[in-house]
């Protein structure tokens, strides 16, 4: 019961806050200098065309006129034409989120797992040589932009070593596999198509992992400083004390409590990687939406530019609710505690 | 820390809130010579707040004196030697040179200035109005002053702020001013959360009702008895976000949204040293190797300060 | 438990391991047979004739390239073209074929001829809508057009077997082939002419710019005839016809969305018409996921003749970044580069292995655009100055080999170029001696020179130092801004916004001079973005209509000449040089017309892919 | 100077033929940490009878838990590190036994409960989860149905006198009072019979009512179940009314060993005389003198007597040797220079 009034909470607080972001996107949108109807129908259409668009676009409105039009378009899942693609933004955005998205899983996955493990195995091995190794490496990875993680990748293991391709999510003679979910790697298992798994996972890993260095490394900053801080504590002695085998202390009473701050912030981080996506896809030319949207930013695409901050907005708050949910079920100091419900 | 976004610095913060709170309590207010000493020595126990020190100190400098100590100052602009074009790095230009034969360590150097700038301006910008907010709403916490400020930076922290610099960025003319004023509009918030959670701390403390039963004016409460013992964590913050900002300041400079050509922004040469690699690679990649230096200068100094201040009262 | 966990990994990891080579194609089994081969005989042949397709025949040459490791009597294939009569050959099974072809890269996919080429994005397939490179590249190899260009600058019968002229040069009746079909196998006829024309009319973008003002009216006389009525003479309207695209009426209007903008025809098929083509031409859109690639198989019933190599598919891929181009190439998954690569990554490729760099002539000529309106640049003599000034022979080594100066407003190889016009040198005396006659030669410093380049075309950026350094010897101040495109055309619609240079390429729209004079120096095109010099000058803009109205063609083309006379007179811009379009390609196995000096000089046509020839490799 | 001539000795009625249940002899432990060796404990002898109850003084730091963490092998290592020094219980080395033995020890042998109730309860997981899985580790707990062992995990927390303890299993440590997690923490210790149980200053944290009923109650089970007991305290009248031995260390050492009577009666010790002087007295001249100073820096201890700096009769060689233990009686020994001539 009290976690869903603590979800229910969280998710008004989430539709006020979208609501407060929908109008700074749609200003932002709006201030753009220039004529966007000129734009999109180029320079040499005639001038009977740039109105037509402007009116279709009700850009001789009012500005809250146009915000109205716009929230209550949006709220329908339209977003209004493309600039760029000529078609509508919510197709556009269907089409290149999953790609996105299964990078940003990978990047997640990469960015949890070998934190995590990173983390633990410094913790365990603490003042160790692959303590230090691990911090350094971690340090390096904190404040090094993915972008420059992307570009030495790049020059190092696609262009260098020539290991691993470049560009796209899956080799040109291959064709895709029936889009289920969208995701080329899960639809390439549904179909049993494992060569195809196997040339997208191929794609996969270098975008991803330039995503996923600088979480990981916070990952395992975290998770190491929480857990050898956690191996000091009380109770980790109590249960040594009462006999219970060292093998369950780490694995299950050391694990969960040590966990909760490396979950909260593995949901900023995978924020983080959606915002860093937007670099990385641009140079592995990954068609995802980041993409997407940094040349709908290039080209004053306004329609594909508000519709791409709302979706991530979106995203954003809905990982954290998740976060949130997850951090609650592991912490119950947080579940049960009264008044914090945000 | 995610390598383009703050926010898991302030989660970092959030983690470490309660300890840094009580410290900021606990620190006792004069600050004597003997006290500076005492920081200072607990501030070097540290070799990596050193050498964050020293590194922060030499980009300074390196910045400052660009054009007495760059090799050739005069590639920072337009200027073309076609003759040298493309040099590997050497003897004479240590770092290479880029397609149209200017040096990059030159570059480099007032690259630094851009990058800095950036940080000096975003932060002049955003903290006093982001810690005014925030000790306002702490102090007033529970009204409705409070919410409306919270929940406006809650708005402003619904979306990653590289997103929403990079849009504000594109729907204006792109140039360093521009990109720094998109900036500041997305950081603001973390400062306001910061000093929010401290001074609604404060805001219950004795000092403060003590100053409150006195009659002293609301203004001389938040600015002469809460904002004092917000200082440590508002200081840390700033040393680490001094490397975010420059670091989400090359990234926009990257995709061309900051500072313009031919002036050297270290993340516009990364973009278009990318466009020469694998064979010109040392265009695009020790401008990347400075980003990294400046951007761990600054975190390794705001480590060591936390930890100063975190170390204070033991 | 960290044990434990490595175990996993390990295990893990050693699975991926031993499936790569798993993948990456096993040794044939003894079940095949050996086969000696004939003369006359191919690998293509041979391979149709035991697995059931010729395209199999990379499983033969792996098969016996593996027998022969084991077993030297059987011949060793480099290269699949060539055997010899004689050489024993191991032809495996048809399950072990398929599972070697199955394992093979993908890129040369089983003996499919694929035309790979990159592409700046975005790509419109819709004739109404695009209008650039890439997408008149897409058109040509998607649509058929009533007349085809030719490489001489005139057209040849295309759809159209012959047509004719009304006298006053009015009414243009175009008689059409018959048995033209559809991709979707229904007959191309008048009436669907006739409704293309009236669709780009009545949308008026991308391409319409070509008849709008021009084109009065498109009627279908029968079903073999299309009457064409024009609001006045044009010289230009028959080549202007080569950028007509002709759709399927029916298809289109079956996949309308209303309500659009159009009234009663909706969206008039624009959604559709995004990633779908209704064309009859000799491509066809496969498979089209946006701003990824565009991918276009043949059309085998086309009613034109394919080349014998033509692609059976053709890619476009959406991306310049020279990285990924090179890498593709080095994987020859790739088999034409953009035109956007720089001459450093140009070089890079030119080195690789069967990779040259195709360089052809095109209409379009490099300008730094002049504001005649804006002081300093205002004065004539500060303009001539800077036209002395400047180091044309330095701008010319910075381009490929092959590229020259640029003699007047149009680029030499359009038709009605004048080879006489006056030619700027680069000569400081004279520069500084117009300086001293200029008002302003006595302030420069307080007349800084505004300089924009395009962000997006970096290597715009050399010429702008390049006329900084040039500049500054004669004392002359110059701010160069980097500026992106987007902005460019938006600060070149005002008059007070305009830049006092832009450095910008033009192309003109057909191989006449007539036709890039218009968009350069009319009024008409003050404000846009292919004109920078606001001359708005109301006799030039006289003699320019009055060349394009006039139908007879040395006419035509002596009023083209005498006008470019006029232009530099004005000094207006700086002629720097004539493009030369520059495609690395693999020169090893395709056979590529432009590449060989065979240039059909309007934009796309050079990447029209049935002339194209993707040889064995 | 060592034990051995104690353990010849009566000691609070037991008689010599009881074996001894726990021997620490000689223990050293450092802590490895920025700047320096913390040294902590400076051979430490310590002894337990069956059945005995032993209380330990001492100031907070002077090294009570961490000897007793030494005990179970629970100190956090790194950073703590053991340089010399055996424990003996039943007769075996803990610090050499193996994983298996040291498990037998833990689950059967010994027990402890901690401090600080709060900070010794996982937070994140019931307390059932807890009990139970001290219950499934025990030594026959892998006999055990789910069950059972649940059933077998209500029991203890009954004998706490927890209301509703089917209730309490599904509880989290936050949703309990002080006093509460203080009962589920000696629940734990007594999961399985046990020999030996450290009490390390229970219900310290605790209001001074709630303190004395768990005192009370660990009393009562005790009695109750007969096992041995070293009760860790810095309330001098606790371990006057439950325990039979007292011992009173410093920074560190051990300095005075005697029958808790003895040595209420007459302390011999410098630093155990002191602390007498600072506990408040009822009856008297209130708060008194105490001791001057503060526990030493273990990064630089003093030489000699850890205790010197604030001895009031501190001589040379106090300053140059470490004091051994003197016997005064048979359950009487002191380490101070003071006594080297048999006081």
């Amino acid at each position: 019961m009290k976690l869903i009034t603590f979800i229910t909470r969280r998710i008004i607080h989430s539709v006020f806050v979208l609501f407060g972001l929908s109008i700074v996107i749609f200003v932002i949108s709006r201030v753009m200098p220039g004529d966007p109807a000129r734009m999109a129908v180029g320079a040499r259409a005639p001038q009977w065309v740039v109105d037509n668009l402007r009116e279709q676009m009700h850009l001789n409105e009012p500005l809250y006129v146009q915000y109205y039009y716009w929230l209550r378009d949006a709220l329908h899942g339209d977003f209004g034409i493309s600039l760029v693609t000529r078609r509508q933004v919510a197709d556009d955005i269907k089409e290149f989120f999953p790609a996105t998205f299964e990078l940003a899983l990978f990047a997640g996955v990469i960015m949890g797992g070998a934190g995590i493990f990173l983390g633990t195995v410094s913790a365990r091995h603490k003042d160790k040589w692959i303590d230090n190794f691990v911090r350094v490496i971690s340090y390096l990875g904190v404040v090094t932009p993915a972008f420059v993680f992307a570009i030495l990748f790049l020059l190092l293991f696609g262009m260098t070593l020539n290991w691993m391709p470049t560009m796209g999510r899956i080799s040109a003679g291959l064709s895709r596999p029936p889009v289920v979910t969208g995701l080329i790697t899960v639809d390439a298992l549904l179909a049993g198509d494992f060569a195809t798994l196997l040339d997208a996972l191929w794609h996969l890993i270098l975008p991803a992992l330039a995503l996923a260095m600088g979480g990981m490394a916070q990952e395992a900053r975290i998770t190491r400083s929480t857990m050898s801080d956690n191996l000091t504590k009380d109770y980790i002695a109590s249960e040594r004390s009462l006999g219970i085998p060292e093998k369950v202390i780490m694995r299950k009473f050391l694990l969960k409590p040590s966990l909760i701050p490396t979950v909260s912030i593995l949901g900023l981080d995978f924020a983080a990687t959606l915002s860093n996506a937007f670099l990385v896809e641009l140079i592995f030319n990954w068609p995802g939406i980041s993409r997407y949207g940094i040349n709908a930013m290039l080209r004053k695409d306004l329609n594909a530019i508000a519709a791409v901050i709302l979706i991530l907005g979106v995203v954003f708050i809905v990982v954290n609710i998740l976060v949130d949910i997850v951090v609650a079920q592991l912490d119950p100091r947080i579940r049960l505690a009264p008044g914090r419900g945000e | 820390m995610p390598s383009l976004t703050p926010e898991s610095d302030w989660l970092q913060e959030e983690v470490n809130n309660v300890t840094a709170q009580a410290n900021s309590l606990t620190l006792p207010k004069s600050k004597t010579m003997e006290n500076i000493g005492r920081s200072w020595y607990k501030f070097s126990r540290n070799p990596m707040s050193i050498v964050g020190l020293c590194t922060v100190l030499l980009v300074v400098f390196l910045a400052v004196f660009a054009p007495l100590v760059a090799p050739y100052p005069e590639h920072a602009g337009a200027f073309v030697d076609f003759a040298n074009a493309s040099r590997p790095p050497c003897g004479r230009y240590l770092l290479g040179t880029d397609v149209v034969g200017r040096d990059i360590l030159s570059r480099i150097f007032f690259g630094f200035r851009f990058s800095l700038t950036m940080g000096v301006v975003v932060l002049a910008l955003v903290v006093p109005p982001g810690v005014t907010l925030g000790l306002i709403a702490g102090y007033n916490q529970g009204t409705w002053l409070d919410t409306i400020i919270m929940r406006l930076t809650d708005i402003f922290l619904a979306v990653p702020p590289l997103v929403l610099a990079l849009a504000i960025c594109s729907v204006l003319t792109p140039n360093l001013f521009n990109a720094m004023l998109a900036v500041s509009l997305m950081w603001w918030p973390w400062y306001t959360r910061l000093v929010y959670g401290l001074a609604s701390t404060l805001r219950n403390e004795f000092f403060v009702s003590s100053a409150e039963a006195i009659g002293a004016g609301k203004a001389h409460i938040i600015f002469r008895e809460i904002l004092p013992n917000c200082i440590s964590p508002i200081f840390t913050k700033m040393s680490l976000d001094m490397g975010w900002v420059i670091l989400i300041g090359s990234a926009l400079s990257f995709v061309g949204l900051g500072v313009q050509p031919p002036k050297p922004g270290l993340g516009t040469m990364v973009a278009d040293g990318a466009k020469y690699l694998p064979d010109q690679w040392w265009i695009s990649v020790f401008p990347a190797l400075a980003i990294v230096v400046v951007v761990l200068g600054f975190n390794l100094l705001g480590d060591g300060l936390r930890d100063m201040f975190a170390a204070e009262e033991v | 438990m960290k044990v434990r966990r490595w175990t996993i990994i390990v295990t893990v990891l050693a699975i991926v391991v031993m499936m790569l080579p798993a993948a990456a194609g096993a040794a044939p089994s003894n079940q095949g047979q050996s086969y000696t081969v004939q003369k006359d005989d191919s690998l293509w042949l041979i391979a149709e004739k035991y697995l059931g397709s010729g395209a199999a025949f990379m499983a033969i040459v792996q098969a016996t390239n593996a027998k022969h490791a084991e077993d030297s009597s059987f011949a060793e294939i480099t290269d699949a073209s060539l055997i010899q009569p004689g050489w024993k050959l191991w032809i495996p099974t048809k399950e072990e074929a398929e599972s070697l072809l199955a394992a093979l890269p993908p890129a040369p996919a089983a003996g499919k001829r694929a035309l790979n080429i990159t592409f700046a994005w975005p790509t419109y397939i819709d004739p109404a809508v695009g209008s650039d490179f890439s997408s008149t590249s897409a058109l040509c190899n998607l649509y058929d057009t009533l007349v085809f260009p030719n490489t001489k600058g005139g057209v040849d019968p295309h759809l159209a077997e012959s047509w004719e002229v009304s006298d006053d040069g009015l009414t243009w009746t175009f008689h059409l082939k018959k048995g033209v079909k559809f991709h979707n196998g229904s007959e191309l006829t008048a009436s669907d002419v006739a409704f293309s024309m009236n669709r780009l009319l009545e949308i008026g973008e991308g391409l319409a710019y070509v008849f709008l003002g021009t084109v009065e009216s498109a009627t279908a006389l029968d079903d073999y005839t299309v009457q064409f009525k024009l609001t006045k003479p044009s010289g230009l309207f028959l080549i202007s016809l080569i950028r007509l695209y002709v759709l399927d009426e029916e298809e289109v209007m079956a996949n309308v969305v209303t309500p659009g903008p159009y009234g009663d025809k909706g969206d008039y098929g624009k959604e559709y018409l995004l990633t779908h083509d209704a064309g009859s031409g000799p491509y066809k859109v496969k498979e089209f996921p946006l701003e990824e690639y565009l991918l276009m198989e043949k059309n085998p019933d086309w009613f034109g003749t394919f080349a014998p190599n033509a692609p059976d598919e053709v890619r476009f891929i959406a991306t310049t970044e020279t990285a990924t181009v090179r890498t593709l190439m080095s994987r020859q998954e790739l088999e034409i580069t953009d035109q956007w690569q720089t001459i450093e990554a140009l070089e890079a490729l030119d080195a690789m292995e069967g990779v040259d760099v195709a360089a052809f002539p095109v209409l379009t000529e490099f300008y730094l655009m002049i504001h005649t309106k804006k002081p300093p640049t205002d004065d004539i003599h500060f303009r001539r100055a800077m036209a002395y000034a400047f180091d044309y022979d330095a701008a010319v080594a910075l381009e490929w080999p092959g590229t020259k100066q640029s003699r007047g407003p149009v680029p030499a190889i359009t038709a009605g170029h004048n080879p006489d016009v006056f030619v700027f040198q680069r000569d400081l005396e004279k520069a500084k001696a117009e300086l001293a006659q200029s008002p302003y030669a006595d302030k420069l410093d307080e007349y800084p020179v505004e300089y924009h380049w395009i962000t997006e075309v970096p290597a715009e950026e050399k010429f702008a130092l390049l006329f900084q350094a040039n500049m500054a010897e004669i004392g002359i101040k110059v701010d160069i801004v980097g500026t992106p495109w987007m902005s460019v055309v938006e600060e070149m619609a005002s008059q007070e916004q305009s830049p006092h240079i832009v450095s910008i390429y033009v192309s003109a729209d057909f191989p006449e001079a007539g036709s890039l004079l218009k968009v350069r120096y009319h009024s008409d095109a003050a404000a846009t973005w292919s004109q920078n010099e606001w001359l708005l000058d109301p006799d030039l803009d006289a003699k320019i209509d009055d060349a394009l109205a006039t139908v007879n063609q040395d006419e035509r083309y002596a009023k083209y000449r005498e006008l470019q006379d006029y232009i530099v007179n004005l000094c207006p811009s700086l002629f720097l040089y004539d493009q030369v379009q520059k495609h690395a390609y693999q020169s090893a196995y395709v056979d590529w017309p432009a590449a060989k000096g065979e240039v059909i000089p309007v934009m796309g046509y050079n990447m029209y892919a049935p002339v194209i020839q993707i040889l064995p490799h | 100077m060592n034990t051995a001539t104690l353990q010849a000795q009566d000691s609070a009625g037991l008689s010599a033929g009881t074996p001894l249940l726990l021997e620490i002899k000689d223990l050293y432990v450092h802590f490895d940490v920025y700047g320096g060796t913390l040294k902590v404990l400076d051979g430490v002898n310590f002894t337990v009878r069956s059945g005995e109850k032993v209380g330990l003084v001492g100031e907070t730091g002077c090294g009570k838990t961490t000897t007793m963490k030494a005990i179970l092998r629970i100190l956090p290592m790194p950073p703590a590190r053991i340089p010399g020094g055996e424990i003996y219980f039943k007769g075996q080395d803990i610090l050499k036994m193996g994983e298996a033995d040291l498990r037998r020890v833990r689950s059967e042998g010994i027990s402890m409960i901690f401090q600080d109730p709060t900070a010794a309860l996982n937070p994140v997981f019931t307390i059932g989860q807890q009990l139970e899985a001290v219950v499934k580790y025990s030594l026959e707990g892998k006999k055990l149905s789910r069950r059972e062992i649940r059933e077998r995990a209500i029991i203890p927390l009954r004998e706490v006198a927890l209301p509703d303890p089917e209730r309490m299993l599904d509880s989290y440590p936050i949703q309990l009072s002080g006093g509460m997690r203080q009962r589920v923490c000696i629940a734990m210790a007594l999961v399985a019979s046990r020999e030996l149980l450290i009490a390390d200053e229970p219900g310290t944290s605790l209001d001074v009512t709630i303190q004395d009923q768990i005192l009370r109650l660990l009393h009562r089970l005790v009695e109750e179940k007969n096992v041995s007991v070293i009760l860790i305290t810095h309330t001098l009248g606790v371990v006057r009314e439950t325990t039979d031995r007292v011992y009173v260390m410093y920074a560190g050492n051990m300095v005075e060993a005697a029958d808790t009577r003895e040595l209420f009666a007459r302390p011999m010790h410098p630093y155990t005389r002191g602390l007498m002087d600072a506990v408040p007295r009822l009856t008297g001249g209130g708060i008194a003198g105490g001791i001057r100073g503060r526990i030493p820096d273990y990064l630089d201890p003093p030489p000699g007597c850890r205790f010197h700096p604030r001895c009031d009769h501190a001589m040379d060689i106090c300053r140059q040797e470490k004091p051994p233990f003197y016997r005064l009686s048979d359950n009487h020994e002191v380490a101070c220079f003071l006594y080297r001539d048999g006081g």
